[in-house]
């Protein structure tokens, strides 16, 4: 696969023109999950288990079926039971099926508090919830095991008696009870720490956090009389929820449309099924419509998270900065069913610096909590958190600038990454010498009790499936549908690729997202790739446009194709310039040359451009209480290219608070019996607008030579440094080290007290 | 010919080898050259004729989504990494 | 059941409705008046997606029923702009990007019109304790807070 | 939610006759902020919820020569705007801005904060040093009862069946008074307390000498503490740092918190030092006229 050539200019790329989805959005008018009604439509209602683990010894559901109001009551009795089947799933990686089928419903245990058990059809949700209240189910409770050293200690009770131990690239070990392994390494560790002058080993943990946001799941299915399947959803992916819904249902994929409406916020989350195959059981034994909606304690209880964890790493350095070896032994949490985010989360441990001898091993660990999802740059908040306190720790221990010992190791283009191959173009030197140049670094602290902290951060992104349809209008107009999710404003920033790519204006096209009945596969949006991979597709259809376009040119003049020069939005006669049709004149002409144009391209592209960041923090921290400031902020990154400057920096400013909530406030509070105590958004403290100050977000671009016009994903690297550079802020304020995340107050004071003692 | 890059935890099976010079046309057969040089890597990387779980491969720097069937270059060299979840 | 007869003024127009008093205001304009423009976030008064003005004043309709509403003045996402002409505070989100997935919107433009009628020109300051109650998850505030910034300002303008 | 009876009486005697007859569970409706809530989570499930916004006596708010009449039904909000409220007691504007959101605080009603009786109300302890007294209306005839000894404990109250919060009374400041509250939560606003404290300091017109001083705190024990304790220990003596932290140390060890997961027993108890401290410290400054 060859390069692109970027052009030098862009006319479209780079501008800023308003979303289309805008206007709908401020008037109330956009269609999200629960902002959809069908006549006759039933509510549907969950009953989630009160434990953390146990066996269902039996589920009695007559009194909630004679409730009145009541059309249908469904249990896992009532899906089929079906065969492990490993799957491809995007941002989620690779699942089994068999497990997703038993996180929707729980079979013969549950596997943590919040767990789907039954659920029930009724005229109201008020109605359902009731019946809901009145099943009984008889349990035999089971020993929970709620953290990752807990679970994977001699003795653990087990989640799954069948449980397999996966080890990446080696024979599968035993000795684990409720993990798997993953080893990956360069160079020889043992050397590299021989050759160390100042060698740092640490520990950290960090807790369970969840994605946030604002609308629940919901979901609304309807059971054809002809046995089709209709879905309205809020999704990151169509293709996924159809996908898998007909893997745990049974059903032809061709069965089933999901029909994706406006998405309330996902950051990961909502790719994959949850409610969706109750209510289309639930559909199809009332013979209605049913519509299913999570209420916040649901959503928090049986959805998301992301993985807590248990890191240990070793860092060798010699005494002019060199980092020489790093080991890395991180250990994440799965939740009840394998496959968390631990591949991404080492892997990124230690990616941005160049260091020849490096051992990591990830563990993938059962524990009784929901199944983790991706959730915006999957693993790597917590790796990087450790590693970058640990270097800030270096600096301090060496005397050395922080920013010179990161130039100093900076993994540049066509070092070997851990991985084993060079890495492609990548701009980091230019990011940590834009932190260097900037006012913010250069400035005073000012006070007592501040302190200024920075971290660098790396995310790899993905490419992935993704699909695009043009079609032209008779009156230059272009329809453009994707099978992309837009989360945050990626109709637009397709459109934009498509007007640089037709010379048009982006006016000109309307874009939209496509259910599963009309557009190509595409895989969810996830992984900063909508803009990336699905941009890609829609350059490519373009093209297939534009040498359409010629060819009716070319029938109009009697010329050979060849002979057509297209230029900007025009089409030109090569031997007589006097030749000259517009787009729009073009078009007109569509009708009488041969009829409409449309054209389609799939999309998957390979050469994805690497996210690269440094984040840099000035707080002030309340020594009585613990209490965290936070006062200026800076968050520095390489776009490749921005295609909407104004939407790269909403991106870079969103992703930036939500590591902020990860590093000072948020987290899943259990009890012992791993019953989740803090199930509302009053005490899951996601940032409010009074907790962060504005993040100033600073757009450098090293064009990604893997898209046509140098894009990079960006959506994702802003999570991963924010809790770093609060980290190393307060050593700088404070002279503590904190290990642990969330850094609550609480914890602050206790660091504080264990100085002064 | 095309370089195998040998991913650490399988070097036991390869005598440390890191990088291994295999016959191939395509990631298939570099797997299989692989296997026929080292038999005790049979069923690691190649389960009922698919990548195992958990596996991707990377040509040239690239993770390639054509998996066992990427052609290769005379100069190619391949790597076997971890899925990262789209990572 | 004992469904009661409420009246009210929703974005200017006299209604009545039949509705069980446990169903929250947020319920009924939801689901017995279909203006689905007020969002559920959290439905416990911690995430301002249901904000409404109800006699003059921004309120989380999920912690309210809608019997309390008899008689009263509701004004929802939908009354907020003047038929097609919108709102000096939509435009500004709409240009200024002060939205990502757009779910927290109606809740940030309803708080957001109701402090501009009592505050027209408001500091950074105000606007966050004011908007405190809303949360967003997408945008980190910076633009929601400056799209409220320079709706003020055309607001003050236009008046002058 | 369970289905319910809904009724908006427009007098005390329409509301106290709908009480009365007893046939059903009823809860009183002011804001709903806490009630609707606590409903949607089964928490309370009663069959009739009656609404007090049209009972005048629960909605009153009136200055008389020594004394600050706020009904029951009053909200926050309308607290926050008085002119009169905010010139006579920043101590409540204090805690009245702090309850949750704008549109919380739009609705929320400092009597329905008193009878919801949480250990961490932020009210509370401002009410308290304010030395306000509750004003209750019965099937036996009308009492008053002071704020320290309303609440039994979590959720718990005085008030006796069939009984009402109509309002409260709260004497006017004297010169040379000031009154503060404080709260500590981890985030800057949304949170509920995981300790507070008010305090009320009368001091000499030279601005040296403490007169009287009342602290309250929150979030420490089963209901919100008058720390009596402290009184003796302030009056007469000297505006001092010492003294000041002799009071906030004296809270400290009133405080009988638990370990939940908003906050340990150790942080509540050092919170509640820290926290005194600078409510008095702000008492003071109020007292002295630099607010």
């Amino acid at each position: 696969m060859n390069d692109y050539v970027i052009p030098e200019k862009l006319r479209v790329v780079g501008t800023t023109p308003i979303r289309p989805d805008g206007h709908d959005k401020v008037t109330g008018r956009a269609k999200f999950g629960d902002d959809f009604h069908l006549p006759g439509m039933l509510h549907g209602k969950v009953l989630r288990s009160p434990h953390a683990h146990a066996r269902i010894k039996s589920i009695d559901t007559s009194h909630a079926a004679a409730f009145p109001g009541v059309h249908a009551v469904v249990t896992a009795a009532d899906f089929p039971k079906i065969a492990s089947n490993v799957i491809d799933a995007g941002e989620s990686g690779q699942i089994d099926m068999q497990d997703v089928a038993d996180n929707c419903i729980a079979r013969e245990k549950v596997f943590y508090d919040g767990h789907a058990v039954a659920a029930v059809a009724a005229d109201n949700a008020h109605i359902a919830e009731e019946a809901a209240n009145l099943i009984q189910v008889a349990y035999e409770l089971l020993d929970p095991v709620m953290d990752v050293r807990s679970a994977m200690a001699d003795n653990a009770p087990v989640l799954h008696d069948n449980f397999l131990p996966g080890a990446f690239l080696a024979p599968t070990e035993k000795a684990l009870p409720n993990a798997s392994k993953l080893e990956l390494a360069m160079g020889d560790v043992s050397t590299g720490f021989d050759q160390a002058d100042v060698i740092i080993e640490r520990e950290f943990t960090t807790e369970t956090v969840h994605q946030g946001y604002i609308e629940t799941h919901i979901v609304t299915a309807q059971w054809g009389a002809n046995g089709m399947v209709t879905i309205w959803t809020t999704t990151q992916g169509q293709f996924a929820i159809r996908d898998q819904l007909a893997l745990v249902l049974e059903l032809p994929m061709s069965a089933i449309t999901v029909i994706p409406l406006e998405i309330g916020g996902g950051f990961g989350g909502k790719d994959s099924i949850y409610i969706d195959p109750l209510a289309v059981v639930l559909s199809k034994q009332s013979g209605r419509p049913v519509k299913m909606v999570m209420n916040r304690a649901e959503t928090l209880r049986a959805t998301g998270p992301s993985s807590g964890t248990y890191i240990k790493a070793r860092l060798g350095v010699k005494t002019d900065g060199t980092l020489v070896a790093a080991e890395f032994h991180g250990a994440y949490e799965a939740g009840a069913y394998s496959g968390g985010p631990v591949a991404p989360g080492v892997s990124t441990a230690l990616t941005r610096y160049n260091i020849p001898n490096v051992k990591i091993e990830g563990y993938d660990v059962l524990v009784n909590k929901p199944k983790v999802k991706p959730y915006r740059a999957p693993g790597a908040t917590p790796s990087n958190f450790a590693v970058e306190t640990m270097i800030d720790e270096l600096c301090r221990e060496l005397k050395l600038d922080p920013v010179e010992f990161r130039l100093r190791n900076a993994l540049t283009t066509g070092d070997r990454l851990v991985l084993g191959f060079p890495c492609p173009e990548i701009g980091g030197v230019e990011i940590l010498k834009a932190v260097q140049n900037h006012a913010h670094y250069q400035s005073d602290i000012g006070g007592p009790h501040r302190g200024r902290g920075l971290a660098y951060g790396f995310w790899f992104g993905a490419g992935l499936p993704s699909s695009a349809d043009l079609m032209v209008n008779s009156d230059g107009t272009v329809q453009l549908c994707s099978g992309s999710p837009d989360m945050s404003g990626t109709r637009i920033t397709l459109a934009m690729q498509a007007a640089e790519a037709l010379g048009i204006e982006p006016s000109d096209i309307f874009p939209s997202v496509g259910d599963t009945a009309s557009v190509g596969y595409s895989f969810q949006t996830v992984a900063s790739r909508t803009t990336f991979a699905t941009g890609i597709a829609v350059y490519q259809a373009a093209q297939d446009i534009l040498a359409q376009m010629a060819e009716r040119a070319a029938l109009i003049w009697q010329i050979a194709t060849d002979n057509v020069l297209i230029d900007c939005g025009r089409f030109l006669n090569k031997a007589n310039i006097q030749q000259c049709f517009t787009f729009k004149e073009l078009a007109g002409k569509l009708d009488g040359t041969g009829g409409p144009i449309a054209a389609r391209a799939l999309a998957s592209p390979e050469g994805v451009g690497f996210q690269i960041t440094a984040h840099l923090v000035d707080l002030a921290v309340d020594t009585e209480t613990g209490k965290v400031d936070i006062l200026r902020y800076t968050a520095f990154q390489d776009a490749g290219k921005a295609v909407h400057p104004d939407f790269v920096e909403g991106q870079i400013q969103g992703g930036t608070v939500q590591g902020i909530g990860w590093a000072l406030n948020e987290e899943y509070f259990y009890d012992e019996a791993g019953h989740l105590k803090n199930t509302s958004l009053l005490d899951y403290r996601m940032p409010t607008i009074l907790d962060v100050p504005n993040i100033e977000a600073v757009i450098l671009e090293t064009p990604n030579p893997g898209h046509p016009y140098g894009v990079r994903g960006v959506g994702e690297v802003p999570i991963v440094p924010p809790a770093a550079a609060i980290a190393n802020a307060l050593y700088d304020a404070a002279g503590i080290r904190m290990n642990t995340l969330p850094m609550t107050p609480a914890k602050i004071l206790d660091k504080l007290n264990s100085l002064t003692h | 010919m095309p370089i195998a890059w040998i991913p650490h935890p399988m070097r036991d099976m390869t005598g440390g080898a890191e990088k291994v010079a295999v016959n191939g046309a395509n990631v298939r057969e570099v797997i299989q050259a692989l296997e026929s040089l080292y038999p005790n890597l049979t069923g690691l990387l190649i389960k009922n004729d698919q990548l195992g779980k958990g596996i991707a491969v990377a040509v040239d720097g690239r993770i390639v989504r054509r998996g066992l069937y990427e052609p290769l270059q005379s100069d190619s060299e391949i790597h076997f990494i971890p899925a990262l979840g789209a990572g | 059941m004992n469904r009661q007869q409420v009246t009210a003024t929703i974005n200017g127009e006299l209604k009545e409705f039949l509705c069980e008093p446990r169903q929250s205001l947020l319920e009924v304009l939801r689901d017995e008046l279909f203006l689905t423009g007020t969002k559920e976030g959290c439905n416990d008064g911690n995430c301002g997606a249901c904000n409404v003005i109800l006699d003059g004043i921004v309120v989380n309709a999920c912690c309210i029923f809608g019997v309390e509403t008899n008689g009263g003045h509701i004004t929802t996402i939908e009354g907020l702009s003047k038929g097609n002409e919108l709102h000096p505070l939509q435009q500004t989100f709409l240009e200024g990007t002060g939205m990502q997935c757009g779910f927290c919107t109606p809740g940030f433009l309803i708080a957001a019109s109701a402090l501009l009628d009592e505050n027209p020109e408001p500091t950074e300051k105000e606007i966050r304790h004011w908007l405190v109650g809303n949360l967003c998850r997408c945008t980190g505030y910076d633009k929601i807070v400056k799209s409220v910034q320079d709706a003020a300002l055309i607001l003050r303008e236009r008046a002058l | 939610m369970k289905n319910f009876d809904y009724k908006l009486p427009a007098s005390l005697d329409e509301l106290t006759d709908m009480l009365s007859r007893g046939e059903h569970t009823a809860r009183l409706l002011a804001g709903g902020t806490d009630l609707v809530v606590a409903m949607r989570g089964h928490r309370i499930t009663p069959e009739l919820v009656i609404d007090t916004k049209r009972v005048e006596e629960l909605n009153e708010l009136s200055f008389n020569d020594h004394t600050m009449i706020l009904g029951a039904s009053v909200t926050c909000r309308t607290v926050c705007r008085d002119p009169q409220v905010v010139k006579n007691f920043p101590a409540l504007i204090d805690c009245a801005t702090l309850i949750g959101g704008t549109q919380i605080q739009n609705r929320a009603t400092l009597g329905g904060n008193l009878c919801n009786a949480a250990p961490s109300a932020d009210t509370i302890p401002a009410l308290i040093v304010l030395k306000a007294q509750t004003n209750i209306c019965g099937p036996h005839g009308n009492r008053q009862v002071p704020v320290e000894e309303f609440c039994t404990g979590p959720g718990q109250t005085i008030l006796e069946p069939n009984e009402i919060l109509v309002s409260f009374s709260i004497p006017l400041p004297r010169k040379h008074e000031g009154a503060f509250f404080i709260r500590f939560i981890p985030r800057n606003d949304m949170d509920i307390a995981i300790a507070n404290a008010a305090a009320s300091i009368v001091i000499d017109s030279n601005g040296e000498t403490i007169i009287e001083g009342r602290v309250a705190i929150g979030a420490v024990a089963p209901t919100p503490l008058y720390v009596s304790d402290v009184e003796p220990v302030l009056s007469g003596q000297p505006i001092a740092d010492d003294v000041i932290a002799q009071a906030a140390d004296i809270a400290r060890q009133a405080a009988r918190p638990i370990t939940d997961m908003r906050g340990t027993v150790d942080q509540r108890k050092h919170l509640t030092e820290v926290l005194v401290r600078r409510a008095l410290n702000g008492a003071v400054n109020r007292a002295r006229g630099n607010d």
